[in-house]
This record gives C-alpha cells, structure tokens and sequence, in this order.
C-alpha cells in the first residue's frame, strides 16, 4: 500500500489527471483562455472534486456495497455529482457570496467535467481507503489546477503569436498540450511511480 | 432534412471530435491503437444509439423539468450495459479502455445528442442520427488508433507494417500521451487547412 | 534640394547586440566544448553535429517556405538549435536519430508557433525529450568511452556514466565503494576537464564554464538564471540525501550545458528580473529531484523543459516594480 | 556590470551610448540674424499661443506677436525685426505642420522698448518674478517646452523643499547645455536662485554628469552643492534626477512637486534670469549643431523660428549626403523630412546624419534587455506585443502610461524593434480610449 504523500504526488504531478489521463479535456481546452479565469476553475474543481469523493466513497461503501447494488454505480454516481454541485452552488449562493462569486460561474460547467466523475470511478478502482480517496482527489486537483493555469498562460502567449490560420485555435492549444505532456514526462518514474 | 443528411451530418460534417471537438477525454486516452479505438467508439455507439431510441420514444412522456436526469438516467443505463458485457466477452479490450467505459455517459455528445435531436424527432431519425454520430466518433478514433499505432508499435491491429526492423524501434512517443494531443492537433490542423472550407 | 529626408522613429542610435550576431556569439562559445568532444569520440561526433543542424536548418527553410514566411535561417537560430540538439544526444546514436530529433525540434516546437520569438519551449530540448520518449534505448545506453579515459571516470567500469552509476550504483557492484569512488578527487578531475563519457557536448564542464562566463560577460546571458540554477542546486546537495557531493553534482551531467546555454535561452526564459531567479532556482531544485528520486539519471533537460513550460505563468505572476509604484516608504515625504 | 550598476546609489536601468561630443569645447557662436523666421504659435506643451499680429504688421525684436491662452500656455514673441509677411501653416519640428508667424527681416536690430536692464529686479515680489517668466514666454529648455512659470507655482499643500538644476545633458552628442555652463555660470546661478526664492526651497542642488567635471568645479568654487552623477542615459529625466540625487521616488502619475522637487534646466535658469533682469522675452537660444554630416559642428546660439537649413549654411553646409535631419538628441530626437522646419524654444540640437537606421525589425526573441534598461521598470517587450495586438487594456495594466519615451528600450533592442514607437502609439491610443 502506497502512503499518502506518494498517492498525492502521484496524483499531481506523475499520472497527472489532464496531461497523463486524459479527463477533464473539455475545460482545460475551453476554460483556459485566461489566467483567472483557468484559476477560478481549477479552485471549483479542487473543492468539488474532494467533496465527490467523500460522498461517493459513503455512499459506495455504505449503500451500493452492503445491498449489493454495485451495478448501480455509474448511475448513481453520475446523479450524486450533478445534485452536489447544484446543492454546493446554492449553498455558496446564501451563505458564501465571496466564494460564490470567484467559483459560481464555474460550477454548472463541473457537472459535465469527466475528471470529477473518473477520479470517484478511480477512487474505487483502486479501493482506496477515505483518507487515501481523499488525498487523490486533493492530489488531482491540484495537478488539475497547475496545468490549466500554467496553460492558460502560454494560451495568452499563443494569442499574440503570428500563428498560421489553419492552426490558430484548437490546433495549437493542442500542439501547446503535446508539448506540455512531453515536458511532464520528465516527471515518470518519479519516487518509482509511474 | 433528408434520411442519408442526418446519417452523413454526424458521420463527417459535424464529427465529434475532428469537428465539433467534444467527446476529446475518451478520444485521446483510448486511440492507442486501433483495437482500443475502435472499440471504445462501437461501445459509444452502442450507448448513442440505444439512448436516442429510448429517449426518442419517450420523448413526449418525459416531463421537461426533469429531463436532464431522466436522460442521465437512460445513458446510464446503457453505459451499465456495455461495461458488464465487455468486462465478460472482452476482458483484454475492457481492461485496456480502463475507467473511460462507465466515463461513456459524461461524453457531453451522448447528453447532447439527446437533448437536441432524440427528444425532438422520431425514433427512426433518431436512430439514423446516433448511428452517424457515433459511426464518426468511431471513424476519429480509428483514425486516430491507426496512425497512432503504426507510428508508435509499427503494427497495424497487431500485425507489423514497414517491416520488422521499424517495429523494433518505432515512435514510441506516439502512443505516450504527447502523442495523443500530437496527432489530434495535426488532424484538426489539416481539417481546418483542407476539408472545412470545402464543406461549408 | 527638394529630396524628403528619411523620417524614423527615435531613437536614432542603437546598441550593438543584435540576434544574429548573439546567435552567433552563443554558436562560437559552444565550438570549444565540441571541438573537445570531437578529439574524445572521434570524427563521428562531427558527423552527428552536422546532420543535426544540417536537419534543422532545412527543416526551418522548408517550414517557412510552407507557412508563406521570410527565410530567415541565416539569423543563425536553427543551427543553435541544431548544436544544442546534438550537444544533447549520446555519441554513439544512430545517424538517422539526430535528423528525425532537429525536424521534430523545429516544426513542432518551433515554426508551428510563430518560428522565433514565439516557442514557448526550447525546441533542442523538446526534440531531445521526443528523442527520449522514443527510443529510450540510443538515448540512455549508446554511449562511447573517450580517448584515453573510461566512461564512468572510473577505471574498470565500462557501460555506464557517472550519473547513472550514482542512480544505480548496485548494479555495477558494490554501491558504497563505486559511490566512494565517484567523489573521488581524481573521479571529480576526471568528470571536471571532461575524461569521462556522455553525451556529445556536455562532457568537459571547464570548456562550458569557459564558454559561458564569456556569454555572461558580454550580456547575452542572463547571471540571474545562472547563479539561480547552480545555487540552488549546491543547496539542495547539502540539504537532501544525495550520495554524491557538491563537486560531483555540480560538474557531471549536462548541469553547466544546461545551466549556461539552455536554460538561459531567451525566448523560452522570463523576462522578469524575479522571474529570472524563481525560473532559475526552479531548473535547479528539479535537476537535483529527478537525479535522486527520479526516473533518469540526469534531470536537467527535463527540468528545463518544465521550467519552459512554466514561464509564460512565471512572467505574468512577477511583473517588474514600475518606477514610483507602491513607494510609501520613499516616495511621498514628510 | 549590471550587477553593480544596481548597486550603486541611483536609477536603476538606462544604458550609455557612445557620447560623440565633438562640439564639447567648441564654445558658443552668434548666428546670424536670419532673413526670415517662422515662429510657430505652438512651442510649448499645453494650448497654442493665439496670434496678436496680422499680415503687413510690423513687429520688433521682443514684439509679442501671440498671446498665452490658459494656464499651460505662454506667449510667443517676435525674434527679428521686421515685416510680418504672413500667418501660415509650415512645417514643425514637433507638430508636423503647424500654424507659422513668418516675419520678413529689415535687415536692423530693433529691439522693444520695453527691453532694458531692471537693475532692481531682487526686490520684485514672488508674484511678479512669475508674472515676468511667463509674460517672457519661458518654457522648459530641456527639450519638453513645459511652460515654465507653472511648475513655479506649486498647489500651497505641496511644499517645495529643494531645487534640482539639472546639467546633465544626457543625450549623447549635444553640448549646448555645457557650453552655456561653461560661459554663462554667473547668470545660471542667479537664475536658480531666483527659482529657489520663488518655491521657498531650503536646498538647491547642481545635478552635473561626470563627464561634465569642469562645468561642475565652476559651481562648486561659488559654493553651490553640486552633485557629479554617473554619465548615464537618461540620468537628465527628471524623475531619475530625483532618484539619482535625493533617492525618492516620484509616484507613479504624479509630478516631481509630490516628493517636493522642482527640477530646472539650466537653460532655462539663465533665460528666466534674462527674462527678470533684462526683460528679455525667450527670442533665441543656445543649441548644438553636430552630426557626421554637417561640416564644422557647432554650438550656436539662434534666434528662435530660424530655419534650419540657415544653420547648416552657417556650420559649413553638408558633409556628403544627407540622410536624416534630427531635432534634438540622438535618444529622443525627432526626425525630420524637410530642411524648412524652424529652430523652437524646445530645440537643444540639431544632428545631421549620413546614415539612416534600417528600418526592418525582426521578431521579439524575449532576450529582456528593454526590461534591463527600462529607467521605469516597464516590459516594453510585453507591451508592445499587446499594443501590435491592440489589446490596450493589458498595454495600460503594463504601465504603458509611464513611459517617459526614453528610447533605452529601443536602443538595446536586440530584434531593432521600434519600440518607442510601439509605446507612444499605444500611449495615445489608452488617452483617446480613455476619453
């Protein structure tokens, strides 16, 4: 069994959830044009994606597992996010107007966010306990918010550079992501992880 | 509108993921190779398919309050499907493709389709519409496995192309995930320098 | 005389540092290193040098040509490219190894963004690190012993470099003795004047201090990065468990080749002057956390390339004090 | 090196050109009185002067031919004797074209009546002395043409404790402002003064560039506090002067009064001391003529509106040809296209070159060295990426709004971009947007 750091460290940098496994696509491509805004999301993320992964452990352990309902899981799962995002944005809309005004508008976008959803399937996967469950999902958040908002800055390079029209835009984010992903490769095998 | 425009439209017009850009997460993890690829774009087909007849058929039962998570409810249904029986008739496939089955139903194309065409219009529509669609993301995919695959192992599904001595040394990086994004930035570039001016 | 004058805007003189003749100036102050490395490996090195630069060179014409741009492959930055890639690969690669690393370097690192000016990461390095990814094997294991010397800098130990028998040291025998020998004063000598194996150009750190002490001095690179980089790898040595002292991490590896001439780099650096601290002291603690608990040997083009990627955040997290911002303390008196 | 350089006590940034002073020891000469004039009604920051005379007046030497409307703005008066022989558009070292008084000379030398010595002008109140210097029409000699009498008068919450006259002369090649030390220390000094009386300022520093030593011994044997600064561009902007001399810093959009300066150039000290002793109206001033393409370089002392091709005439003609006629330093100098443009109170030099930069720039390859060299700490290189993509919010959030248009960024670019130019440009375009 891994300790908890080397779980976070894996989580955040080596296997890292957007340039290693893939999830989470859609908003680092469409949420990153901005530092801020690419910040903003990454926080929501963090915050949703550690919340998901308690609830869905409970649930999984306490419901899914005891009577036998595993087969169920994806579709509870998918359900228990989309209400916890809607219950979290209402909350932060009457108790946290700060809070809710730095994440709010990127809350309806988490529901759809397949990193969310991957990392409870992971979660399971790998049946982690809730303190690991825990610290992957901080761990990926954070990997998460590090390479949007590092992207997010060399997006607003990108959008003063002569690029060739057939190249601007998706292209060359994605040319931009390649790059990124080769330099994170540097990060393999990190404290033997991989 | 006609029958072959709604099957053609989502097969190459508004593909996915070469086009539309949507369903990306599964369409890169899971182009490896072309097994991996093309398996994962029947599996969303299946799911595509099967979600736009039902919801389709249910389309004027279905309360519009609550038709989000009534769809969600139909997608996962399917997806539920499709993970049991590929982990029993194909376990290598299944393990390959890993945590992107069950993510099937947060493809936003499936939700997509559903809310704008299958809730819409007929069943037989519907089902001609899930087919192009998810013909296409099957079509990127494979593509995207082909090259992929020939370039990182120098096999095509399995069997070595350019002879024995490239499939000692190939590309490797083309399989890693660089490659992924690589290959996905060149095919767009290319669609949007060469074919996009044409379809419009 | 009726003749219109030439108008410009001011002003109407201008220093003399311009890109090409920096371009050049870095080209001139790499040739020691490789004409060394040509006498240690022999005239292969030399083969290597030119494919890899005769690859980019072409590879940056024919991309410009393609994207309808200016040829502009005499300002001297495509065969820097071209040198640095090679500087980076091991001397007994396959020929072919170096063409296929410069195209990848300069098309997809480099003209796809704009060409010059506009990569947000080293191209030599992105093609090094594609190089890596692909064929782990020429690049961690076709090495060549040098001309009077052993590989490892270590009489009797034939198939590693010193890097990589610090990593895996048990693997060539008994660990305490080989680690014992690798801080060896002679060992030290051996891997400072560059007696020992690697790759092309990163194997004699007097001819690179050399080589960039003149760059600093004629301020086409910044000491900042530098004095960041090595700093802050001398204080990790002592701060985390690593078998190797001072002096050994200091001069193995590519530490001066990357710490003088790449990650100084000025399209892929910040701009900022604290930027170019955080950037430099970043190169330095990943160097020193991929050698001791990493997945290769040597991290110091990845650590760059990390740091490349980080920069574009680095520059608008650390914008320069404008004069007269925020002086309280000198500004307003009373 | 830079690392020292930052260690030193004053600005950080700025670079050093080669000097080329050749006229250093030349002394001054008298121009003569050219045979017309064109005195534009704008030669100073702030609202042009508006005209007081027609066609067919007769104006004398010292004549006010425009009166100052507002605050920021100061009269124009007539520099020759003679026949006012129309009010047109002509060309403007600064403005492009601007409205032009032409006055034709009689060939005499008839001053205004009202010029004579006033012997007891040291009992003059404050509000008189500032009356004279703007009613003489003293602006800025520097080079910014500031009218003069406003930066006198400072708001009453803003005390003035010292008085910077600033010698430096930091533009590479011109040599008027020395010369005029060199021979008119006396006057300077009573000049500043005088400016010292008007703000109540306890101290009154000379700030002199080392290369510069003999003009700052002539200050230091009266007794002045004279400070020899590190020959260094633009070390005679005023914020850096502040920085250099007294090590505070102006705030950003503020003014050299917020820290409790004024900083005057001595130039103008001595024209303001003409101006009160004498009653002497701004009609000449003393610049350099140099450049590799002028025959003999000079530094001369003009009437104002003379027509700059009279000075090339009388500094010799052309070397060769010529390629570039610059008003003003090298660093901040104008180019101009035509040799008709006139000499205003704002001109401390006219450079004639043979040569002309190559214009083509190449790609910003983010070698830092503006952000070096900047004396205002911007990222010029940054800016002007955002000013070409006319993104002017992120040019303004950059501190494009503080660019003192030195030219130190321009200058040590390594790609030749233009970058003053860049700047300037979106300065205006953050001003009109603003609006």
């Amino acid at each position: 069994m891994k300790s908890p750091a080397l779980i976070f460290l894996g989580a955040f940098l080596v296997n890292n959830i957007i340039l290693m496994r893939f999830l989470g696509l859609c908003p680092f491509f469409g949420v990153s044009t901005a530092v801020k805004i690419a910040t903003g999301m990454g926080m929501a993320v963090i915050f949703v994606m550690t919340l998901a992964s308690w609830i869905t452990w409970a649930i999984y352990h306490a419901i899914l597992l005891p009577f036998d309902l595993v087969f169920l899981r994806t579709a509870t799962f998918i359900l228990t996010i989309a209400s916890l995002v809607q219950l979290v944005e209402m909350f932060l809309k009457k108790s946290y107007r700060v809070l809710y005004n730095a994440l709010g508008i990127y809350l309806p976008l988490i529901t759809t966010n397949c990193a969310i959803l991957g990392i409870t399937f992971l979660n399971i996967d790998n049946k982690f306990s809730l303190l690991n469950g825990t610290v992957f999902a901080l761990g990926t958040g954070f990997g998460f918010t590090l390479v949007i908002i590092t992207f997010a800055a060399i997006r607003e390079r990108l959008d003063l550079a002569p690029i060739n029209p057939s190249l601007k835009g998706y292209p060359i984010s994605f040319i931009a992501a390649s790059l990124m992903a080769l330099a994170f490769l540097g990060f393999s095998g990190l404290f033997g992880l991989t | 509108m006609s029958k072959w425009r709604i099957f053609t439209r989502g097969l190459v017009r508004d593909n996915a993921v070469l086009v539309l850009m949507i369903g990306l997460c599964p369409a890169l993890a899971t182009s490896g190779t072309v097994r991996d690829g093309f398996g994962m774009g029947l599996a969303a087909t299946f799911v595509l398919l099967f979600s736009n007849l039902i919801i389709s058929l249910l389309r004027k039962n279905i309360p519009n309050e609550v038709r989000i998570p009534i769809f969600i409810l139909v997608i996962s249904t399917f997806v539920t499907i499709i993970d049991y029986f590929m982990q029993a008739f194909q376990p290598d496939l299944y393990r390959a493709l890993g945590v992107f089955v069950p993510l099937i139903v947060v493809n936003c194309m499936i939700l997509g389709r559903a809310e704008a065409f299958a809730s819409k219009n007929s069943v037989f529509d519907a089902i001609l519409d899930g087919l192009g669609v998810g013909l296409g993301f099957t079509l990127a995919l494979t593509i995207m496995g082909t090259v992929r695959e020939i370039l990182g192992n120098g096999t095509f599904l399995g069997i070595p192309v350019f002879g024995e001595s490239f499939k000692k040394s190939p590309v490797i990086f083309m399989v890693l995930s660089p490659g992924a994004f690589l290959i996905i930035g060149i095919l767009k570039a290319l669609i949007n320098k060469y074919v996009r001016k044409e379809i419009r | 005389m009726n003749e219109l004058f030439v108008v410009s805007a001011s002003p109407h003189v201008r220093g003399k540092m311009n890109i090409d003749l920096a371009m050049r100036l870095v080209i001139i102050a790499l040739v020691p290193a490789l004409s060394y490395s040509v006498f240690l490996f022999g005239i292969r090195v030399l083969i290597i040098t030119a494919i890899s630069i005769g690859a980019s060179v072409a590879c940056e014409a024919l991309m410009q040509k393609m994207l309808g741009k200016k040829i502009t492959v005499t300002d001297g930055s495509a065969v820097l490219t071209g040198l640095l890639l090679a500087f980076n690969l091991p001397p007994a690669v396959p020929l072919w190894l170096p063409a296929i690393g410069s195209a990848f370097a300069i098309i997809f690192a480099k003209q796809l963004f704009g060409g010059l000016g506009y990569n947000f990461i080293n191209p030599a390095l992105a093609g090094r690190a594609f190089l890596m990814a692909s064929w782990p094997l020429f690049m961690t294991k076709a090495w060549l012993a040098p001309a009077n010397g052993t590989l490892s800098g270590i009489d009797g130990i034939t198939s590693a470099t010193p890097l990589s028998l610090l990593k895996n040291a048990a693997n060539y025998g008994d660990p305490s003795i080989i680690v014992r020998q690798l801080n060896d004063f002679d060992t030290i000598k051996n891997i400072f004047f560059g007696n020992i194996g690697g790759c092309i150009g990163e194997t004699s750190a007097l001819l690179l201090l050399i080589g960039g002490l003149f760059l600093i001095i004629i301020r086409v690179v910044d000491y900042r990065i530098v004095v960041g980089y090595l700093v802050s790898v001398a204080v990790l040595v002592f701060v985390l468990p690593t078998k190797g002292t001072l002096m050994f991490h200091l001069f193995s590896g590519g530490l001066f080749l990357g710490a003088f001439f790449m990650a100084t780099d000025w399209v892929t650096s910040p701009v900022t002057h604290k930027g170019r601290w955080i950037f430099g002291a970043g190169c330095g603690i990943l160097t020193i956390i991929i050698r001791i608990w990493g997945g290769y040997p040597e991290g110091v083009s990845y650590s760059i390339l990390l740091m490349n990627v980080f920069t574009p955040l680095i520059d608008s997290l650390t914008k320069e004090r404008v004069f007269g911002e925020l002086s309280k303390k000198k500004g307003v008196k009373k | 090196m830079a690392i020292l350089d930052s260690m030193l006590k004053g600005f950080v940034g700025g670079v050093h050109p080669p000097e080329n002073k050749i006229t250093e020891h030349g002394g001054i000469e008298t121009a003569p009185i050219p045979k017309k004039v064109y005195i534009p009604f704008s030669q100073h920051t702030g609202k042009p002067a508006c005209p007081l005379v027609q066609k067919d007046d007769v104006v004398k030497i010292g004549t006010k031919i425009g009166e100052s409307e507002g605050y920021i703005s100061v009269p124009v008066h007539a520099s020759i004797s003679g026949k006012v022989t129309g009010l047109i558009s002509h060309p403007h070292p600064v403005l492009g074209c601007s409205l032009c008084c032409i006055i034709e000379s009689n060939g005499g030398e008839e001053w205004e009546q009202s010029i004579t010595e006033n012997a007891d002008y040291e009992t003059l109140s404050k509000e008189d002395l500032v009356n004279a210097i703007k009613e003489a029409g003293i602006v800025g000699l520097g080079g910014a043409a500031f009218p003069t009498h406003v930066k006198l008068s400072p708001p009453s919450d803003k005390p003035i404790d010292t008085l910077i006259v600033n010698g430096c002369e930091c533009e590479p090649m011109l040599t008027a402002d020395h010369q005029l030390m060199l021979e008119q220390a006396e006057d300077i000094i009573k000049g500043a003064r005088m400016f010292q009386k008007i703000l109540e300022a306890q101290h009154l520093i000379f700030g002199i560039e080392d290369n510069k030593k003999d003009a700052a011994k002539i200050f230091r044997r009266e007794g002045l506090e004279v400070r020899v600064l590190k020959t260094k561009y633009p070390q005679g902007a005023e914020k850096q002067l502040i920085k250099a001399i007294l090590d505070r810093e102006v705030p950003r959009g503020g003014l050299p009064m917020d820290v409790g300066c004024v900083v005057q150039n001595v130039g103008t000290c001595y024209a303001a001391f003409q101006a009160v002793a004498f009653n002497k109206p701004l009609i000449d001033r003393v610049m350099t003529v140099t450049g590799d393409g002028i025959k003999t370089p000079k530094n001369v002392l003009v009437r104002i509106g003379t027509p700059v091709i009279d000075l090339i005439q009388f500094c010799g003609g052309y070397t060769g040809k010529p390629k570039m006629i610059i008003f003003g330093g090298p660093m901040m100098g104008i180019a101009q296209y035509s040799e008709a443009v006139p000499v205003i109170k704002g001109t401390s030099g006219i450079i004639i070159s043979t040569q002309a930069w190559d214009t083509e720039e190449g790609p910003c390859v983010r070698c830092a060295h503006c952000v070096d060299v900047c004396p205002m700490g911007l990222m010029p290189c940054e800016i002007y990426k955002f000013v070409q993509n006319k993104n002017f919010d992120k040019a303004k959030e950059y501190g494009v709004l503080d660019c003192i248009e030195c030219g130190c960024c321009a200058y040590d670019c390594t790609a030749r971009i233009p970058l003053v130019h860049y700047l300037k440009y979106g300065k205006n375009e953050v001003w009109r947007l603003s609006k």
